[in-house]
């Protein structure tokens, strides 16, 4: 099960793709909208991603996973568009004979998913909203990079304000 | 030769999500950006990943007639 | 939520536990039963706890956990009686602002639940049952240790197989 | 002084759920368990935890007149 989804992610349904008569340990990892971050108040998170790409390159990484550990499933679902504060982006499930191999291989494969899986999120907090992970600006906001990360402020009619 | 372009997040907002252009055979990845950047000069400053039918590839990559495109920034990471 | 508990593990139930606005992660562990162990094939496992105690030392561990790591909430909830191949035994969740902290904690935290939370189980498997983590055997099976762990096969009527 | 007392796991199987004693005032943990094994001398072999009130105690540590002290095998671990 490798998903891109608008709907909200409901960790059962990982969970039961991942049941397997052979493992003894599932490990999960869901990443939530957190209400701040580098200092903003955070009012929810916007993604976009490129889909079919996305779903592509989480399939190789389930893959890559499955050589490198002792795996019995694994599960990988990212939701786009608007995710509120508390609620889950993205959820992996693991499941494996013992534990240390569903915990490292769970970690390892949201690390790859955040830096490969063409997925891009745009932050909306209180007086402004921003791309994250353009850390070395877009035009529109170069020369404004705070923290590696880029951000346009107010409620101006800019590109990224749109 | 006729490709297909598809842009995303940031880019697409400066570009729009998709286009097509004509280039001369045996044109590179790099040899197309570089035109987009020709039309766009501000597109110079603006951290890159490069797509065709869906896989990564660097500028050098070979493009074929039909082949789609897909430009971006760097993926969200954190923490 | 630290919990010894009789039914079915609802892992949303967790999930709601740890639940936090400022949370940007939350990892979750399931131990389930596995269909085979040390080369016997596993029928069912059948946990018992030493129930207020366990809860108690739960509670600690997730105590210490939060002096350890930024974590925003833990859970954890040990299910207890029968357990049937593929259900859930125990279940942790932690929430924290980053993963690394979520996944070390979690993972911190059953290997310690598994060290120190006096909750035993016992294996049915087909020709025989066995209490497992005794490791230097009990007096009814001593002497027929296998591989750290004792075992009584068969249907004699021995004390283990009442 | 009387302490209750509380077997678990294959301990329970052989000695029952629970049990009373009378000890001497300042009696230890480890003189109650030696007395158990005096009368069941096949415990001498078992690996034994202790917990007393709920909490886990070394053999030495010092019970009092109503306590509750529990009996069980280390915990089951798995991997």
């Amino acid at each position: 099960m490798f998903r891109v989804t608008r709907r909200p992610i409901v960790v059962a349904t990982l969970l039961r793709a991942v049941r397997d008569p052979a493992a003894g340990a599932v490990v999960t990892f869901l990443g939530t909208t957190r209400n701040e971050n580098a200092g903003r108040r955070v009012v929810r998170l916007e993604y976009e991603a490129f889909h079919r790409m996305a779903e592509r390159e989480m399939k190789a990484l389930a893959a890559t996973a499955a050589r490198r550990w002792a795996l019995r499933k694994v599960a990988m679902v990212h939701r786009i568009g608007v995710v509120p504060v508390g609620e889950a982006s993205v959820a992996i499930a693991a499941s494996a004979a013992h534990r240390a191999e569903a915990f490292t291989a769970c970690h390892w494969l949201i690390d790859r998913l955040k830096e490969i899986v063409p997925i891009w999120k745009r932050e909306h907090f209180r007086g402004g909203q921003v791309w994250i992970g353009a850390q070395q600006g877009t035009p529109d906001t170069r020369g404004r990079a705070a923290s590696g990360r880029t951000a346009t402020r107010g409620r101006r009619r800019r590109p990224v304000d749109r | 030769m006729r490709v297909r372009l598809r842009f995303f997040a940031a880019l697409r907002e400066q570009m729009g999500a998709r286009g097509e252009r004509t280039l001369k055979p045996g044109a590179t990845v790099e040899i197309l950006w570089r035109s987009l950047v020709a039309e766009r000069p501000e597109l110079a400053a603006v951290p890159i990943r490069f797509a065709v039918n869906e896989t990564y590839v660097e500028g050098s990559h070979r493009l074929a007639d039909g082949d789609e495109v897909a430009f971006f920034p760097p993926v969200s990471g954190g923490r």
